[in-house]
């Protein structure tokens, strides 16, 4: 057991470090995305049969924190690690080419998971996929697809006479509407309508019998890298936070003198350090059994999500005022460790999750 | 020792409660309730619609539209303000501005403003805050120099609420650099049509338009414009802090926000989920403290210029704090639909139609403010420490 | 509405305190009975009929605070609030014999509540009467007696083929076991056994059918008076507190001028002003509808148990090894406050509570 | 980068479990697992025990009967003695004097005290804390004054955890007050049987007697006993402050003690309860993240006299936490069984017989000392603010 950084994972996240400071945080565009592409991101996570480079996940969460570090706008979590995770894991033609065409930077593919009533459950949906002559009619809603909005595939999970049915729909097929919605962390989000699409039969992707289990692993994995994302973030708006109490004079003194500010900005750190441990043993459990998976990652997202209030709304009371304006940064990591709470669970649902993988503790 | 409502206070409730209900359209009141920014013609009707029963400034003094009430009255009508979901009157109108003119301006001054503030016809905003102050008020630079029968002000004032549609600002301004800082402070009132004055908005994390940074560059303002003796502003800034102290703990916007919590969650089966329950009984039961806590503040109330009673930061804090968790309990509520649930409208846009979902996520970021502005948290702990601990000399 | 106190109620409260200061914190005995006596105290909650003062509800908190105040050591809240609630509300000459010899400072009963395994829950006891010849044969077990070493009458609540009938057992009748252990605070609580227990017709008292109502309304009492107890605890334990910052030194300064330590104090005092508030509460509600009353009385100890906890825990913190040591107030003050936790329900209980009372929210 | 246990380190833990679970007394560990209060007897043959194979001290050097461990092995033996129920070697033996000698005593102080200390044939407790120092150990005043070949000492030491128990003290005491308060400090080791010497108890809340005051009246020892050069004490206090790191965050008295919480709710049914329930599962979720941060802060482990790792104060803050959060889960899980759950027997009283509730509630109360001994919480966050935020030079 080490957790110090060998040359090649050190490397790795200098240059994406780097190279997402130099992107900044404008909203991601087809350079950035060909950026990612030629940095070796978009394959990085996946098997090297199917042209990955198969990096494994201690690699993807140091891209994640990087992420998080910078505020990176691009629709890296969903295209590459949850749609991606998806597409790599189901065989077949359509899998295999939307896959190729992801690696190759031509496709930015959406898993759309929740619907009207759902909360977090995605694995008993209202969307119905029927059978037609010509394959399959899918019918029904989905909710708040985070980057939804920029997606050109949508991998719609229905129920079908057969099961959990996964549909790849082309996002200007007939029949799809898309209400594309700002969320607070200057990315979107889209509220998608399915109605009565006209679906081939090689438009279903995977097997029935294993969808169910390639959804929770894909789930899981976007889970762990979005906790170390959060980790990222938090640990940049520490420094943040750091550097106002440190530059910044009230009464006389710096605002970084006060011992209750800086017992406060400690805690943010317990907080921030125990969030990266459990991320470390969500990351290192991601290739274990699938229950054990699933109570790893749900932990980990749970811990997290506290810590992310925490850190993000003490960050943005220690910059009083200034931490809720829009254009002083404190604010705005805060504003996407809210988002990262609301993605695949808050903490209630989390530790319900836990609870109910039996005796995860060893 | 009387620890219920008595027979009349009960009987003033339910004078209040009907007087509303029945006069205050149902459209205010459902875009409060749903926790909308309001147009500013919106804000000025309401306003209008409290003056008219003198439920607007029934804390002034008599001649100048007060009520002499009993200070358990008055708490019982910010309650029912705040729980039928009205408006309440403009606070920098109402409970700041008024209060001094009221108490240290002229004749011609209270003739001129006292009326105009009460109704809303002079809309104030507050020039306190400036960049570098933080909750070090007075180390204000903002200068007024006096050239003949006027003040030559420059300078610049942050965190100023409805710049965008005040009126009138009143300021605190350096007209003496010489002594010790709380020295050489004066209280002037500014038309905000003076050339020279620009407003500059501050786009906030809830993704609304509510503050401004104001820039005073070379304005003019007529020595009649100020309040009072020139170098006591200072005094009557801390005058006004021992004012506006029952409408601080929140009270009724925490209990419309709860309730709404509570009616989602019943509507969507959230609330069978016991752990969820239990956080939101929990939350009601501080509440209910809070109610009795704002009660005792109120009852305590020792008239104005009293100084500072420490309980009402015990409110303060307190408030705050529920609002944050009744903004969580919010979030939670929505689930996966929180990622959409804001951030839609630009502020003041044309009104009808917005999703009564979409001002939710723009509550739990706006929550974050009122541990922050009106005396932060950390002020209030350490009034606290001082005065009823006796813990001083803190850095 | 108006919370200063009266003439008379600022007058009870001085006596009581000056009172209960004289009599320290030694183990309450037959003199301080006999003081308690003198003072009114014994007589304070009842109806002026049975040779009570009936000085109502405001002024049993006022003492229950000078109890906290002082960590009066007096079977008080099990006597006479728990206790002779359930006496006062019984008619029949058994009860009212009890009462009066309570009233007369001859008597000290004891109302045994819960069972093994039964937690907070005291309607549906296992501890059975069975009816004989000549009256009663009871038989069970009860557990952690507050004082119930200390009683020469029981109160045993039992499942009868009536329904739940309270029986009025002598501390020495042929049967009774007492185990008495010591609790934190320096006070005692019995598990008593009831082996076979043989009793009269006459000792059965109250009305089965309306058992539950007075046991729940003696109950929701006592749950009020020991808010009111906590709170004068904390207040004292607030200011010991602030004595003890105030007046040590470290690193050359008074800890007091410490800004953490300030703020922790500063929440402290709002803990235990909010707890102050929702007991004000509670009293005021003693008279309405018993729904309405034990919904108030548990939101009360469910904010209390919290305030309680977190004083106590953050005056030892702020001691620091002073505040582990017995011999200092800090640690003992902590002691009783968490017996009072512990008495009638957790906070988790009490919420319950709040929830299954329906709508109490006005 | 690897985050698993190597095949190597889970041999080895298996190794660890195997000798545990086969050597130790299971009266001893049953006694441990019910958190009672070992007689002296059982603690010395526990450490024997873990000496006989090697772990006792594996830390100090090889020719003194350390092992040439990696640090995650150390840590893994460490969690290992909890997680089994086995008494931990007696810290201020194996972690404190023992590596002060081994470093700066000379060769006779090692021959004589080095194995009898690990053997735990000689039982040290710590002469540090004074009263009036609280978290200011430099303050000490207890003075030794150079007289021929002796000291004469004279003082007081407080919180002298199981002074009653031990052979020997080692102490800070000052040998020169002239220059500032760190200088003139100096290490000694005192037989506790010197004349002079006097112990008085000090009773806790938890109901027991760990700690003690001790009384130093003209109490003479040999200069032999001074470790080290004279002056030098705080330098070498200061040593001791970067070892004993791995053990501080109480990983396995946690997961103690949550077992024993979710077996008795198990069994009573409480466990049924969601809200119950989700505490005890997030307790154990911040348990998991506990144990991999102490795998972090025993992997960065620098080698003695490295000085303070900062990430040390998240695990010592955060393990006294849980260990708190964890008796008071036991507490909820009592009910009104809580009341009577303690305070039955005296210390050191007959052994057999004890009721295994009978420790509960002095656990309860004993938690408390992890947060204010061994460098109180507030000293550690004032660690993480200077060390790793920079923020420093604070009242």
């Amino acid at each position: 057991m080490n957790f110090e950084l060998d040359e090649g994972q050190a490397l790795l996240r200098e240059s994406v470090t780097r190279q997402f400071e130099a992107l900044g945080q404008a909203p991601a565009d087809a350079q950035t995305w060909r950026a990612f592409h030629d940095l070796g991101l978009l394959a990085l996570p996946f098997a090297e049969v199917c042209g990955g480079l198969e990096l494994g996940s201690e690699a993807l969460m140091l891209v994640m924190e990087a992420f998080g570090r910078t505020l990176g706008q691009a629709p890296y979590l969903q295209a590459v690690v949850l749609a991606g995770g998806v597409l790599a894991a189901c065989e077949g033609e359509a899998a295999e080419d939307a896959l190729a065409r992801l690696i190759a930077g031509q496709s930015c593919p959406a898993l759309c998971l929740y619907e009207p009533g759902s909360r977090y459950r995605w694995d008993t949906p209202s969307t119905r996929a029927t059978r037609t002559a010509n394959g399959w009619r899918l019918s029904g809603r989905k909710l708040a697809v985070p980057d939804g909005g920029e997606a050109d595939l949508l991998i719609c999970p229905a129920a079908s006479e057969d099961g959990l049915t996964l549909l790849l729909v082309p996002a200007d097929a007939a029949g799809v509407t898309r209400h594309i919605r700002p969320t607070p962390d200057g990315r979107t989000a889209a509220d998608i309508m399915f109605a009565d699409v006209e679906l081939t039969v090689a438009q279903a992707i995977g097997d029935v019998r294993r969808n169910h289990a390639v959804l929770a692993a894909a789930i899981d994995h976007a889970i762990v890298a979005s906790c170390a994302e959060a980790v990222g973030a938090m640990a940049r708006l520490i420094e943040i936070t750091r550097d106002y109490l440190a530059g910044r004079s009230q009464f006389g003194v710096p605002l970084g003198s006060f011992q209750a500010l800086q017992h406060r900005a400690a805690d943010m750190l317990v907080a921030m350090e125990q969030a990266r441990s459990i991320t470390f043993h969500a990351v290192a459990t991601l290739d274990a059994p699938a229950a054990e998976r699933t109570c790893a990652a749900a932990a980990a997202k749970a811990l997290v999500n506290r810590a992310a209030r925490f850190v993000g709304t003490q960050a943005v009371q220690l910059h009083g005022g200034m931490g809720l304006a829009s254009e002083y940064p404190a604010g705005r990591y805060f504003q996407r460790l809210t988002v990262i709470e609301t993605l695949f669970g808050d903490t209630d649902h989390m530790l319900a999750l836990v609870e109910a993988g039996g005796d995860w503790r060893k | 020792m009387e620890l219920r409502f008595t027979q009349e206070e009960r009987l003033f409730r339910d004078e209040v409660r009907d007087y509303l209900r029945a006069h205050m359209p149902e459209r205010i009141r459902q875009a409060v309730q749903d926790e909308l920014p309001l147009p500013r013609a919106w804000m000025v009707e309401a306003q209008q619609i409290l003056n008219r029963a003198g439920y607007a400034v029934p804390h002034w003094p008599v001649e100048w539209g007060g009520r002499d009430w009993t200070p358990v009255q008055r708490a019982i009508l910010t309650e029912e303000i705040d729980r039928n979901a009205c408006p309440k009157p403009l606070a920098f109108n109402t409970a700041l501005v008024g209060p001094v003119i009221a108490a240290f301006g002229d004749d011609a001054q209270r003739r001129r403003f006292l009326p105009a503030i009460a109704n809303l016809d002079i809309w104030f905003c507050q020039g306190f805050s400036e960049p570098g102050s933080g909750s070090d008020l007075a180390s204000l630079k903002t200068a007024a120099v006096r050239e003949g029968d006027s003040y030559r002000i420059n300078g610049q004032k942050i965190w100023t609420t409805y710049a965008q549609h005040a009126d009138w600002i009143f300021c605190l301004v350096r007209t003496d650099g010489s002594g010790r800082k709380q020295q050489g402070i004066s209280f002037v009132l500014i038309d905000m049509a003076t050339p020279g004055i620009s407003v500059r908005p501050i786009h906030t994390i809830d993704g609304y338009h509510h503050v401004n940074e104001v820039f005073f560059d070379d304005v003019r303002i007529p020595i009649e414009n100020l309040v009072g003796e020139e170098g006591r502003g200072w005094d009557y800034a801390k005058y006004l802090l021992g004012q506006e102290r029952t409408s601080m703990g929140n009270v009724g916007f925490v209990r419309r926000r709860l309730d709404r919590v509570r009616a989602m969650a019943t509507q969507s089966g959230l609330i069978a989920n016991p752990a969820f329950r239990r956080r939101l009984t929990l939350a009601e039961v501080e509440l209910k403290a809070l109610e009795v806590t704002q009660m005792r503040v109120a009852t305590a109330d020792r008239g104005p210029g009293a100084g500072v009673d420490p309980t009402v930061s015990v409110l303060k804090i307190k408030g705050a704090e529920l609002l944050q968790a009744a903004a969580a309990l919010l979030l939670e509520t929505l689930g996966p639909e929180a990622l959409t649930a804001g951030f839609d409208e630009a502020p003041d846009a044309a009104f009808d139609g917005l999703d009564p979902h979409s001002a939710m996520l723009s509550a739990y970021f706006s929550s974050r403010k009122y541990s922050i502005f009106g005396g932060s948290d950390e002020v209030q702990r350490n009034i606290l420490a001082k005065a009823v601990l006796g813990l001083g000399g803190a850095a």
